[in-house]
């Protein structure tokens, strides 16, 4: 039998503990932990249901939400392996709750079965992947290496949505925003952070609750739509379908075939699957520039253009900052808030022609290819400034910018 | 203040992240500075590498890390032997002489030896050592009050320990002033 | 036509009595027809679909639980197609051999749900093997109702961890040459609450088995042989009575005794009261709850 | 007399319900159903002890006894 020194979690069990905890991050300044804010921002959401297995470097977002759930009235449970913990939110979330868990590369590759089906059958949920480099074990530090697994990670078409917070304040922004995602589009989400944000420590101001926005699912009952005369992939005014809860009385059929609008099945034919495949593809691709949030900076006839997302836009952005002070005045910023839907429309109507873009990943170069399609004919170069298991710093970033600028 | 970069490195279990995790809430909390504090460790749970970095700023901090060190706090020999060179020109360097046993190959820096593990022994045990290398460098960095300090501690260490924990960090204080 | 009562379209139009569980089954929506059922004639899923039935038709009756507390959650496979679009509830056709995990989150999020979880042999004890552990470890408050036909019936007939040793299969041509696993002794190892196992010649104590077990707090497994006439290449009525002279009514007393070949226990093997997840945590959630 | 009610569309002609029937008073029909299995009939429904066992068995929830 195994023996535990429980002295270690006095505190949680501490009157006054219990006391301070019960609801929601109270308005004020935080000075926390990446992970400990990103449990914070779910609960906020609304999310009251964590499963997870534990993995280097996410285990700190597991543990935070052992001790928070059940203050909360949420439960929380350590599954198996990662495979049942993804599949377990898709039966949390039917039953109407939000549900998340969080991972890193190897457990987020276990994660894409359940993905796919969530993306087949429009269930909301929240996946939060700690990056880690790969490929295999790869090691335990930081990365980007899974933007690409992300989007097309799981089998099959569709699509998810995928953040990239930068900072503690956006791992709690960010996990809100994700859920709204979530619930609105009824679509599985992915948090894209990575070891450095997720153990970072660092302000986080939680304004007053009633400036956070938190969106909720559709209800068929609230649309005022009868169980007899409920369709559950039936979109509703064109966006997509309400969502009853399992034991609300809708008898809904959840299921991953390509199915028609009532959830028959066995009626198959090609146009039928193509119906109902290319609608959950388009109900988030069509909306890429709705859905996305990119940012740009000193985009006013810029000549050259540093690209960057995730924890690699604060190294970007100091190099940015830094070249411009020394004279290079024609250096852009452009930071994709959002990684999926790529927002194509977006970044093509803030870029102008372009000399060079240069962007720094934490990987060999992988979001630089959606880049590069969506500003084809925009810029005569694209230059990738790949780095692995750790983040870029600034001084690397600047050494590539003065070789190519300088070169010509 | 523009710029402040903290580094301590050592071996994990030396309680390097804890200190990092002080300074950072210190200047965060109680001195209203920004702080952002990172930390990076190998796979193993206890003697592998471990190091954390804090920079402070009255600005807006960008790059989350360490890009030259105001300030070096080296527990281990292989800490110092990779860090040293990320140490700025005058920058101040604390070693523990018990662990760092090489000559320290720069002389464009300030160097203070402090017996940190020898010191918590005195305190009690040797876990406090962190606390020692703390209070050595709360001293020497003076960017940060000892009040943001003494409540940063308080609100990181079981309370049971606090008053070990606060001598230690006196004993660390003390020991580079005196 | 008539409109359904539960419709989502129309119901066949109909001028005699109809089955009494086709109540709780969606025989057509708005897209069409849904019955007759995908199985093959004589398939033992249909039976134990039906006893399942009958259960939650007893106990909707008996212990006034609202029917829509009930879902049915299934993996993948013949025995979970039953929850393709067939049922009157709410029930998802999830992924190959992990219904428990998602009845975990449902049963979690909502605990006043009855999850029936209605997996296969190769469901349960192959890909799902762990998830099946590991569920009745946890005790969670849930029925398993497992369609054990001995091989894989939707993919065509391969062996599965309940083919018995030296049986031929697509997969196994040369005989099985794999050691089998017993679903039941491994629910009880593993910790489950009720166990009992019978066959689709058995639909009284199937329907018993099935209402003791969703009444039963904790886990309960419930496991039906069932005859698949198609890859055993046999007539369903022969194979049933076949079930029936081999099944061997079980009793503590007579554990010990050696079974021969092809004979199997059937009856209840477990029936106790270990403590149930969500009543453990329930007291943990409750530390937090404000003191009136 | 018990009548039985037999949904020709759902009914795949297994026999299970004939070989089960305690009174025996099933028998195959003659006739194809639409999707070319033969269904139960019965011309001795008198016999019938109305057990219910054939409704119980039936994979495909297409056989019903009812007193009439």
């Amino acid at each position: 039998m195994s023996e535990v020194d429980e002295t270690a979690f006095e505190p949680l069990l501490s009157e006054e503990a219990q006391k301070a905890l019960r609801g929601p991050l109270p308005p004020g300044d935080y000075y926390l932990f990446g992970s400990d804010a990103c449990v914070e921002g779910a609960i906020f959401a609304g999310c009251r249901y964590y499963a997870g297995y534990p993995i280097t470097p996410a285990s700190e977002i597991m543990e935070k939400a052992a001790q928070r759930m059940p203050q909360v009235g949420g439960r929380f449970i350590q599954m198996e392996d990662e495979i049942s913990s993804a599949c377990s939110l898709i039966g949390a979330s039917w039953a109407g709750v939000k549900a998340m868990t969080a991972t890193s590369g190897p457990g987020f590759s276990l994660m894409m079965e359940a993905v796919s089906f969530a993306v087949m059958s429009e269930t909301p949920f929240l996946i939060v992947n700690v990056q880690r480099p790969g490929p295999g074990q790869g090691y335990i530090t930081s990365s980007q290496e899974d933007v690409m697994q992300a989007r097309w990670g799981h089998h099959g078409g569709g699509a998810i949505i995928a953040l990239a917070p930068s900072s503690v304040q956006e791992m709690f922004d960010f996990t809100i925003q994700a859920f709204n995602y979530a619930e609105e589009w009824r679509v599985p989400v992915i948090l894209l952070a990575d070891e450095t944000v997720a153990h970072m420590r660092e302000k986080l101001i939680v304004p007053p609750w009633e400036k956070i926005k938190v969106i909720n699912r559709i209800k068929p009952q609230v649309l005022g739509i009868p169980p007899e005369k409920f369709l559950p992939y039936e979109p509703y005014e064109g966006k997509v379908p309400p969502m009853p809860a399992w034991g609300d009385g809708y008898r809904v059929n959840v299921v991953g075939l390509v199915h028609h609008p009532d959830g028959n099945v066995t009626k198959y034919s090609p146009e039928m699957h193509m119906a109902c495949v290319s609608r959950i593809y388009q109900k988030i691709e069509d909306h890429a520039d709705e859905i996305a949030q990119v940012e740009g900076l000193y985009l006013e006839g810029c000549k050259n253009l540093v690209v960057a997302y995730g924890t690699v836009t604060r190294s970007a952005f100091e190099a940015v900052e830094e070249l411009r002070e020394n004279g290079k005045k024609d250096l852009g910023f452009l930071r994709l808030k959002t990684l999926w839907p790529f927002p194509d429309g977006k970044v093509r109507s803030m870029i102008g022609p372009l000399e060079n873009v240069f962007f720094p990943e934490m990987n060999l170069g992988y979001m630089i290819h959606p880049l590069r399609e969506s500003l084809r004919d925009r810029a005569k170069q694209f230059i990738s400034i790949p780095f692995l298991g750790a983040l870029h710093s600034p001084d690397l970033i600047i050494a590539k910018i003065n070789e190519v600028i300088r070169g010509k | 203040m523009k710029r402040y970069e903290i580094r301590i490195a050592g071996f994990g279990g030396q309680g390097v992240v804890t200190v990092g995790k002080i300074v950072g809430a210190a200047a965060a909390l109680y001195d209203k500075k920004n702080a952002v504090q990172t930390q990076s460790y190998g796979p193993e749970s206890r003697g592998g590498a471990c190091k954390s970095e804090v920079v402070l700023s009255d600005g807006e901090i960008h790059y989350p890390k360490v890009r030259m060190a105001d300030i070096l706090v080296a527990l281990s020999q292989p800490a110092l032997d990779i860090y040293l060179k990320d140490l700025k020109a005058g920058g101040i360097l604390i070693i523990d002489p018990l662990t760092v046993i090489k000559e320290v190959p720069r002389a464009d820096i300030k160097v203070f030896k402090v017996p940190t593990a020898e010191i918590a022994l005195q305190v009690g045990n040797k876990k406090f050592q962190n606390m020692v290398a703390l209070g050595a460098l709360a001293s020497l960095t003076g960017v940060i009050s000892p009040e943001a300090f003494e409540k940063a501690i308080k609100d990181s260490v079981p309370p049971r320990t606090l008053g070990q924990n606060l001598e230690a960090f006196k004993k660390g204080n003390d020991y580079v002033r005196g | 036509m008539a409109k359904g009562e539960r419709g989502e379209g129309v119901e066949p139009e109909r001028i005699f009595m109809k089955h009494p569980m086709l109540e709780y089954l969606k025989e057509s929506g708005a897209y069409g027809d849904r019955f007759p059922t995908i199985f093959c004639p004589g398939c033992g899923i249909g039976q134990a679909l039906n006893y399942a039935l009958n259960a939650v038709d007893h106990i909707v009756k008996k212990d006034k639980i609202p029917r829509d507390n009930f879902c049915f959650i299934a993996g993948i496979g013949c025995s979970a197609r039953v929850t393709s679009h067939y049922l009157g509830f709410d029930a998802i056709w999830s992924l190959h051999g992990r219904a428990p995990a998602v009845a975990t989150g449902a049963l979690l999020a909502r605990p006043e749900l009855r999850a029936i979880v209605v997996t296969g042999d190769g469901d349960a004890a192959a890909i799902g093997g762990n998830h099946f552990i590991q569920v009745c470890r946890r005790n969670l408050d849930m029925t398993v109702l497992c369609m054990n036909n001995n091989l894989y019936g939707m993919t065509g007939g391969q062996s599965s961890p309940t083919t018995s040793r030296g049986v031929p299969s697509t997969t196994a041509p040369y005989g099985n040459v794999e050691n089998t696993f017993d679903l039941c002794e491994m629910a009880i190892t593993a910790g489950a609450n009720y166990v009992a196992r019978w066959t689709t010649a058995h639909p009284h104590q199937c329907i018993q088995a099935l209402e003791k077990g969703i009444r039963k707090k904790g886990l309960s497994f419930i496991e039906i042989m069932v005859q698949c006439p198609t890859h055993w290449k046999q007539e369903p009525a022969k194979m049933m009575k076949k079930f029936k002279s081999q099944a061997v009514r079980f009793s503590p007393e007579k554990k010990s005794e050696a079974l021969k070949k092809d004979q199997f226990w059937v009856g209840e093997f477990m029936d106790r009261d270990r403590p149930e997840w969500l009543e453990t945590y329930q007291k943990i959630m409750d530390r937090f709850k404000e003191k009136t | 007399m018990p009548k039985l009610y037999i949904e020709e569309r759902y009914c795949k002609g297994c026999g299970i319900c004939i070989e089960f029937c305690q009174a025996k008073v099933l028998k195959q029909s003659k006739k194809m159903n639409s999707r070319g299995y033969f269904p139960p009939e019965s011309d001795e429904m008198e016999k019938c002890k109305k057990c219910g066992m054939c409704s119980l068995l039936c994979p495909d929830f297409a056989i019903v006894v009812s007193d009439e």
